[in-house]
């Protein structure tokens, strides 16, 4: 089983060089401290910033340069601010390769649900309803079940939906699985963990195609 | 065309009860701050508010929800409040809440005169309820879009880093933002700068809003600049 | 009689303390000439510029510097470059207060012609269509009749149209005229002209209601 | 993530016959010269080319033209250049006029992800055959206005004044014009610039393009900038 740097650590492997991304909110911004050394990538974050850097050192940080998560950043050689309409305008133009966004259901034809839970306070979208809708490329990272033990990846959201039909890779603490017109594929096991552990944390239409390798992460 | 004016008092005289009003900013990085502490001082009430968020308790738009000045948030995240919360549970408050790229683009299609935009964010999600819905082809795949209409704002506060005599309008980092699109969009346009000069001064290729857009511009005092999320690494 | 520069003079007297001014190729161009002395107004070069100062003196011309016509210019303090879409952007949402530009016919509906005529090279509208779509207030630059003494203020456009009710005043060699749900009202005289010569002159609807009088220039 | 390539002629290795092609310009000035001229050397035939203007007779798209490479010029003005009336004349050359508004914004719409926008240029008028019309208000009062679509290009040539490595874009006076929105909208993106520099050199705030819309970047070489009407005044 992953815990949370484990799940980063597998996504972190996804990204090919030359990308840009969106990390969201969460274990997605994790991400970041695990992409293979010599890779050339380029972080978006939407509130207007490309080549966002790491945490200022203490005593540097700049109450104007702030990431999407309003946490005080730095930039990287090579930045370029821009205005929220510009940053939604090329995620929407699909020029982000590759988002990676936290998730509370996904179902099995790719929706997500990751804004609201009726009955408690509604935050807001922010910006996930445009990141899911145009990314060409949505990786979800997620817990395969609640803490019922109630399975969150679905035959149909039951939350509100923050997109529909978008998702295209799920990486949880158990399993890694991409998203198929017959439902979930498991394309690899967790250390330590079995196919039957995956078949029973998993509702939606789950196909199990041949041996399933174990991930590696290093 | 000098559209200078003395303080953030002068440049909100206009603004009445029940207008509708957009904020610059996301979270409390590029806020106008010097127009939302005259907003509390002059208790105009009834106001819609068009802003990325709310403020926190006791700083940005948190200041005018602690004074009920607020009527309805136009919003795509409006957490980090809890009087924010309490309005909005006990009724006081309406809140609608929006995407964030939406929001921007909403802003934008004011400003360039364009009275809807598409988009396909919030398609299949209870942000469509009621919306026009439709397809368009894109990359050789029919794609369903919403139709959004362009703001109609009263007023647009917003806050640059330098600005001219002309209005002219230059911003930094970050906190650039929603800033000019809303600069763009304002009926009339209120900026408030951390330094005004004369016209001339600033580079025509730097400017990202013409003074055009902007009807109001002074130099602010006392910024605060909060920060929300302080976030640091180790030496 | 007017000639062009008179037309331009008149014109000039339209512009207002603190307006933001669009000025088309041709007689338009030389309104700039005649502004006010102590009025401060900004001129809109809609290829990207706000500011446009005098031609440059000889040998400072700057090859990326030009006006919507393609000639050299400069700038005054206080300008600032845009795209093209911002340009437009800013005529659509009429932050411009004044367009003039020529024509070759306009009805007395307000509907322009100045772009196309049928058998000759057309060469395009340029931005003319965008600014009469859009400008809260155009005045037309125009000869009230051809070299055939046909007159070029009528009841209907024959040449193929770039707006359609939108122009609101009209200056000519002959008279100041404005645009009314009852068609084209006199307004002034040009200095010698009779209202009976601009009668004969204009072929649409003619409002004549009163005295008419002699222009005022300089 | 390194964007340059040594020059035009590998820079438009990919642009193959019939393609559309964006060009970015207004007249002759900020027109992207080197790619021009690889692109007559290399002798793609059939070009369908979005451009505000088509050049001169011996300089700028006028070349293309001399060579019988465009099949279809989009553009909203093209006097100024024989060969290209001779064509047009003689139908061996396609004209498609729109707006110069039009133009700019269906460029804005690729680059932004929106499939459409509504503009009112040309209601009414030849340019709306065909055309869906629709009404919206605006200030209080019905206005028509047409549907355009978003351009669709297979290359957009850009020409700025400084660029680096990644790709980031800054633009000098008047030369900005369409480049920026074209090197948005295209699916691949050659910029090619007066000065490239290293990542980092350029201010992150006076970006006019980010590098993430920009496939390829070169420095180019022999600029004439040419200029159209040369207009002067006596000292």
């Amino acid at each position: 089983m992953l815990d949370k740097v484990g799940i980063a650590k597998r996504i972190a492997k996804e990204i090919k060089n030359g990308y840009y991304v969106n990390l969201g909110i969460g274990i997605p911004t994790l991400v970041a401290n695990y992409i293979p050394e010599g890779m050339s990538i380029v972080l978006q974050s939407e509130n207007g910033l490309l080549g966002m850097g790491p945490f200022p050192f203490e005593g540097e940080e700049n109450p104007d340069l702030i990431n999407a998560g309003k946490q005080t950043i730095t930039i990287v050689p090579g930045s370029a601010f821009f205005d929220s309409a510009m940053s939604f305008g090329m995620i929407r133009s699909r020029k982000v390769d590759l988002t990676i966004l936290g998730a509370m259901e996904v179902s099995d034809t790719g929706d997500i649900a990751n804004w609201k839970i009726p009955g408690k306070m509604v935050k807001g979208m922010g910006g996930a309803m445009d990141l899911v809708a145009s990314a060409k490329n949505i990786i979800v990272a997620m817990q395969h079940v609640n803490k019922a033990g109630e399975s969150k990846l679905l035959t149909r959201c039951e939350l509100p939906l923050t997109g529909v039909g978008c998702v295209k890779k799920i990486v949880t603490e158990l399993a890694v699985l991409d998203i198929t017109p017959q439902g979930f594929r498991l394309l690899e096991r967790a250390p330590g963990v079995s196919v039957e552990e995956i078949k029973n944390a998993t509702e939606g239409r789950l196909i199990i195609d041949g041996d399933i390798p174990e991930m590696v992460i290093d | 065309m000098n559209k200078t004016i003395a303080n953030a008092e002068e440049a909100i005289k206009g603004i009445e009860d029940n207008m509708t009003l957009m904020l610059g900013g996301f979270g409390l990085c590029g806020i106008p701050e010097n127009c939302i502490a005259a907003l509390v001082k002059k208790g105009v009430k009834g106001l819609t508010c068009i802003a990325n968020n709310a403020g926190v308790d006791d700083f940005g738009i948190g200041l005018m929800l602690h004074k009920h000045q607020v009527k309805k948030m136009i919003s795509s995240y409006v957490g980090e409040n809890a009087e924010f919360e309490r309005q909005l549970l006990s009724g006081e408050l309406e809140v609608e809440l929006i995407p964030q790229g939406t929001l921007a683009t909403r802003c934008l299609a004011a400003g360039y005169g364009m009275p809807v935009i598409y988009t396909p964010a919030g398609v299949g999600t209870e942000v469509a309820i009621g919306k026009e819905v439709r397809k368009f082809m894109v990359d050789g795949v029919e794609k369903e879009f919403l139709m959004e209409y362009a703001f109609d704002a009263d007023y647009a506060l917003v806050k640059a880093w330098k600005g001219d005599t002309q209005g002219n309008l230059i911003f930094r980092g970050t906190a650039r933002n929603f800033n000019p699109m809303m600069a763009m969009a304002g009926r009339t346009t209120i900026a408030e700068v951390e330094e005004l000069v004369p016209a001339g001064e600033l580079d025509p290729d730097h400017i990202h809003v013409p003074g055009i857009y902007v009807h109001h511009i002074f130099q602010g005092v006392n910024y605060e600049k909060r920060i929300e999320q302080r976030t640091v690494r180790k030496r």
